[in-house]
């Protein structure tokens, strides 16, 4: 065990399954940097946030692959490589850029499967920063997570700390589907306690974060901790909630959701992403529909606003939900 | 692997037993598409399809070179990538109808049939998916270093859909052994390539992008094999990718149905008469003698029998049973 | 008035505001077709379904614009000749690609005027056929209007009929704001009365296509025609239903439905989309937070499943929600 | 529209009017670019930076042959464009900090200044983003049929995403006047343009477009003006889209705390001597005797004067209410 940042714990978990399959690479803009410098410093970066960092010295350009700008190649070369026998891991460095390669993603990735008849599998994952919360403006600074949640034949990861960041990528690694995998970048810094070893968690497993009685509280990546920050403070009053972190938007885990529901009565769901066809709307939507006889209030979603994300400031801390908002979400369901 | 000799050489530049089977490749293309030609008219083939015939050159001549341990992806007008690989006849058969027994269980198609085994990774109906991919396949072969390539197939329309381009440079920065194959049939769906193609000049645009590129008779079975051969060749020495485009036509429309308006009242005849495969390559084989009529028309035989079985199982064969329609989605759940 | 095709409807629409407003231009794939082509015809086909035919022969090269298949160049193009005061048209031949385009219509398009702070507008349509019905296969047959729901500076319009098609599509070349105009493929041919001359439909309203008593159905585009058969012939039970097609997305008509619910006390939600993050997901959230206190039973999602689209006639066919399957959640959503 | 003249005129190939405005606007990003490294390293600029500073001549060679009704798309690099193109300095300032009296409300940032009313259509922080619209500006301009053009600032980088080879051949296919300008600085983040381009020649590649294309010195206004004169001329006359690439070089890093570790140890350092635009105007025009010293003293220091002033305003200046967040996301509700 050992603290460590969500950055270092995503990087451990490629080093660890990189050494023990062959068939994984990674590709993707400057995931080791340097290639065609001046400097002679052939890893110059290991990845702009660093999570492929060490990799190249390991396992050279054959496995660690830099790329020019060129994103629908490369998620189509990652998916491609995975039809023929090999594990790759793309990197695309905003999430933000899936415009210029969703349909490798949504149409090609994951849908392979499917489409021949259940003959191939495609084992490729996406790993994609995502978030607001560095003031990198509209298309630097999205959650896009909804839009893959919404593709039959593709998982959806959205960690929230180390640990389970570590855990996860290590099953995503070695499950046989497509899997986008999105890292909050305000995360990336955050330090958790980290088991050294190889260890993995299911997809479809939501964590559950705090037990209570009065809300069930459902939070995603950077929310979490926002959530906990609020419920903490609650707790002070002797307002109690269950805190689940889903981990995995797809598979959902509806069953930790609901259960829950079904003592508290009362719903909030806290999403990063714009209201609209948001994963908020999918589970208050399920809640409605397969848990709605033990619920008490109406459901709360806590999302950002129906706008783009904005540059400045204080207009993005207005923009992005926090701990207030969602202090303020579960006193409001706690009312009906 | 094999430099393709001089066609010129007085002896075949193909083995005998590679000269039949090349034949009857076309032959079976050719057969399978006039038939789905005419069966499609019953109205029993569910979505649209597009039809291959005419370009069948192309796609045998490609493949002639490929193993099963070389891949290729294919486009929205794919059968004849897929027989010429080796996809089963009546698989195909029962995939175009929507059988159960289909090579993707019927929740494929005509657009979507594929068999990884064989190395096909996919007939894609969307211009310009495949590239991608074929550049992806290419690195595992690359790693593998065993001198396998991966073949993208594709149209003078989907050279300008910009993930195409992208696979390319690509490609080239990664000097990995994708084969890129422009079949040339003068149109995307009902425009002209030479407007669609800014330059005019695919192969030309290529080299721009640094890979050697050539230009060839899609209709001459032995043109397409020989430059396939030495682009292949070089590929598969390391050299990187490189580029053919062969200069085709397509005889029916861009799917079934097409009134085809944008083309002259006879082209099609006339390019029946002037860019058949099938007639080019008997007259060459039996002209120079490496092959005789009576080597060719029993295959011609043996191929009608063949579709037509083909078609009949599939047309009483069952479909998936509807609880297929939620399976195959994910490996595991 | 007179008897019309969806298909023509929209026509009409082009045909009125082409020859109104001379910054009107069309562009896409075989936007005329022909252009290249040995016969001479020069409008070979108006487009790969017919919609925009007839332009051509009037406008000429200069205001209807054939393209190669570049759809990220289309609607990049039509955006970008938008901000430069012109009123583009871009077709997407089928909703499917958006992959290949959607950063130019989420990350470009829509968020351009809230990135300049309000001081510019994108008046782009981009018109795209989607849905099921034609055996066209996983990559040809999808509705793809959550992707486009759930971002915020676009407007979302998917019409039922063809009534709605041409005044929408006339509020649409008219409106300051991007617009994505969804046509389903299998409602083109479907005929309706339709008014020779101009008339507009705003956005946002939605439409009350049956009145009744017990059961809030909502439903979008080719699902709209299958409600209406389910209803009817539920009212010669003597079960009534009010069935609310909201005609766009985004806005959506939130009042309506909520006043709906509000006297059946009970919602039924139809949308063609898979289940996770879509529109039918979105409504039922909206309601579960919004109305939660008329609902009387749990909402019931009509969806397809949440898989790719399968090719095979049977298999199509149970994929897609049809009249029986929402008789059946009408029924259902009446049981509680 | 002018012809440019030949470079070895006697004369100086822009009157002095115009030769003292490129100067300042040379001057003006370089200080802008100059100053904003200071002020980044007191955390008081939100977001991150990407500088412009060493490319000066690009924007200002390219944009002196612009007027306000010619149009321009830009990169995340883009304040130099913003300015070259006639964005407010001070508006500018207020963006980039994030102030209600920012070019864009600081909604936008450094990476999306905007101003429609002066021709510049915004920066992208999508690499590639730009091109396609500048498609779409030049299909405006050839439907006004008034002569203006539409221009594309993109990095090497961007020279390989599909959207840009998009825009290039639709360019060329609807023969608009459209300006592809790459400026090669030799690196796209952490990468070597010569790594990256598979044909190490943005131009040629161009070229294989079936566009005309010159490559040129980046840091020498006249090289840039008049290789680009060139090609405006024969978009505005008519002739279609051109491709010029600029080959020059970034003095910082790829953004503001890039500590470059792929660039040898002396490489800035060098080029700052070397390929210094400022430096080689200087030269040139007062070599020439077209300008003296003084006539470009007094520039500099009301340059320097203004961006001081620029920044100590943006620096008080109060950002948009909160109210804002949700306003101006649609033209109307
Ligand atoms: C991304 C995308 N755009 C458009 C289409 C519609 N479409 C299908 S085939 C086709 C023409 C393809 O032309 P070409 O590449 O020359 O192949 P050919 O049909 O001639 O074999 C078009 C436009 C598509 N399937 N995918
Ligand atoms: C689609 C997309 N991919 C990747 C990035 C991240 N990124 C921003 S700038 C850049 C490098 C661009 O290089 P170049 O075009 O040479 O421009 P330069 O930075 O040298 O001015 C990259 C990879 C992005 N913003 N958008
Ligand atoms: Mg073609
Ligand atoms: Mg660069």
């Amino acid at each position: 065990m050992a603290q460590m940042t969500m950055r270092d714990a995503i990087n451990a978990a490629l080093h660890l399954e990189m050494a023990r399959d062959p068939r994984v690479i990674v590709l993707g803009e400057d995931v080791s940097g340097g290639a065609g410098g001046t400097s002679g410093n052939r890893e110059a970066s290991g990845g702009i946030f660093g999570v492929t960092k060490g990799l190249w010295p390991l396992y050279g350009d054959e496995r660690v692959i830099d790329t020019p700008i060129s994103e629908s190649a490369i998620v189509g070369a990652a998916a491609g490589a995975a039809l023929a026998g090999l594990r790759p891991v793309a990197e695309l460095m905003f999430a933000d850029f899936v415009g210029v390669c969703m349909d490798q993603i949504f149409n090609q990735a994951a849908k392979f499967r499917y489409m021949f008849g259940g003959k191939s599998s495609c084992p490729v994952v996406i790993r994609a920063a995502m978030g607001a919360g560095m003031n990198m403006g509209a298309q630097h600074s999205q959650t896009i997570y909804p839009f893959i949640t919404a593709v039959p034949g593709i998982k959806v990861v959205v960690p929230s700390n180390a640990y389970d960041a570590k855990g996860l990528m290590l099953q995503a690694l070695r499950d046989d589907d497509p899997v986008m995998f999105f890292e909050h970048k305000a995360l990336y810094p955050r330090k958790g306690e980290v088991p050294d070893g190889d260890y993995t968690i299911p997809f479809g497993e939501a964590a559950l974060v705090r037990e209570g009685e009065h809300v069930t509280v459902v939070a995603l990546a950077r929310m979490v901790p926002f959530a906990e920050k609020a419920i903490d403070l609650l707790a002070k009053e002797g307002i109690t909630c269950d805190l689940i972190d889903p981990r995995t938007t797809s598979p959902l885990d509806e069953e930790t959701i609901l259960e829950s529901v079904e003592n508290t009565g009362r719903l909030v769901v806290v999403d990063e992403s714009p209201p609209r066809c948001s994963v908020a709307s999918d589970i208050a939507g399920i809640v409605a529909s397969k848990g709605f006889h033990a619920l008490k209030a109406p459901i709360v979603q806590v999302t950002a606003p129906h706008a783009p994300v904005p540059f400045a400031r204080e207009l993005e801390r207005a923009y992005v939900p926090g701990p207030q908002k969602i202090e303020t979400a579960i006193r409001q369901v706690l009312k009906d | 692997m094999a430099t393709a000799p001089a066609s010129s050489a007085p002896h075949a530049p193909l083995a005998r037993e590679q000269l039949l089977r090349a034949y009857r490749t076309m032959k079976t293309i050719r057969e399978f598409e006039e038939r789905l030609h005419v069966e499609i008219q019953t109205g029993e083939i569910p979505g649209f399809t597009h039809l291959y015939a005419g370009q069948e050159a192309v796609a045998v001549g490609v493949c002639e070179h490929l193993s099963d341990r070389d891949y290729i992806v294919s486009t929205h007008r794919g059968h004849g990538h897929c027989l010429a690989k080796g996809c089963d006849v009546q698989g195909m058969m029962y995939e175009i109808y929507g059988r159960a027994a289909g090579l993707c269980k019927g929740k494929g198609g005509s657009m979507h049939i594929a068999d990884v085994t064989k190395g096909m990774l996919g007939a894609n109906a969307i211009v310009g998916g495949g590239p991608p991919l074929a550049v992806g396949a290419a690195i595992a072969c690359r790693n593998r270093k065993d001198g396998t390539v991966s073949v993208a197939f594709g149209g003078d329309g989907s050279a300008n859909q910009g993930t195409v381009f992208e696979a390319m440079n690509m490609a080239v920065v990664l000097k990995v052994p994708a084969l890129f194959v422009f079949e040339n049939n003068g149109y995307s769906e009902h425009t002209g390539a030479d407007y669609a193609v800014g330059s005019k000049d695919i192969a030309g645009r290529a080299r721009g992008f640094g890979m050697p590129a050539e230009k060839c008779d899609g209709s001459d079975f032995f043109a397409v094999y020989e430059a396939f051969g030495r682009l292949c060749a070089h590929a598969r020495a390391g050299g990187g990718p490189a580029t053919l485009e062969p200069v085709i036509t397509r005889y029916y429309g861009h799917f079934e149905g097409d009134p085809q308006l944008y083309r002259a009242k006879d082209e099609v005849k006339r390019l029946r008469e002037t860019m058949d495969c099938l007639k080019k390559f008997r007259a060459r084989v039996e002209g120079e003698g490496w092959l005789k009529a009576s080597d060719l028309d029993p295959i011609d035989e043996q191929v009608l029998a063949q579709i037509d079985v083909a078609v009949k199982s599939a047309r009483s064969a069952p479909p998936a049973p509807e609880s297929e329609v939620t399976t195959d989605v994910y490996a595991t759940y």
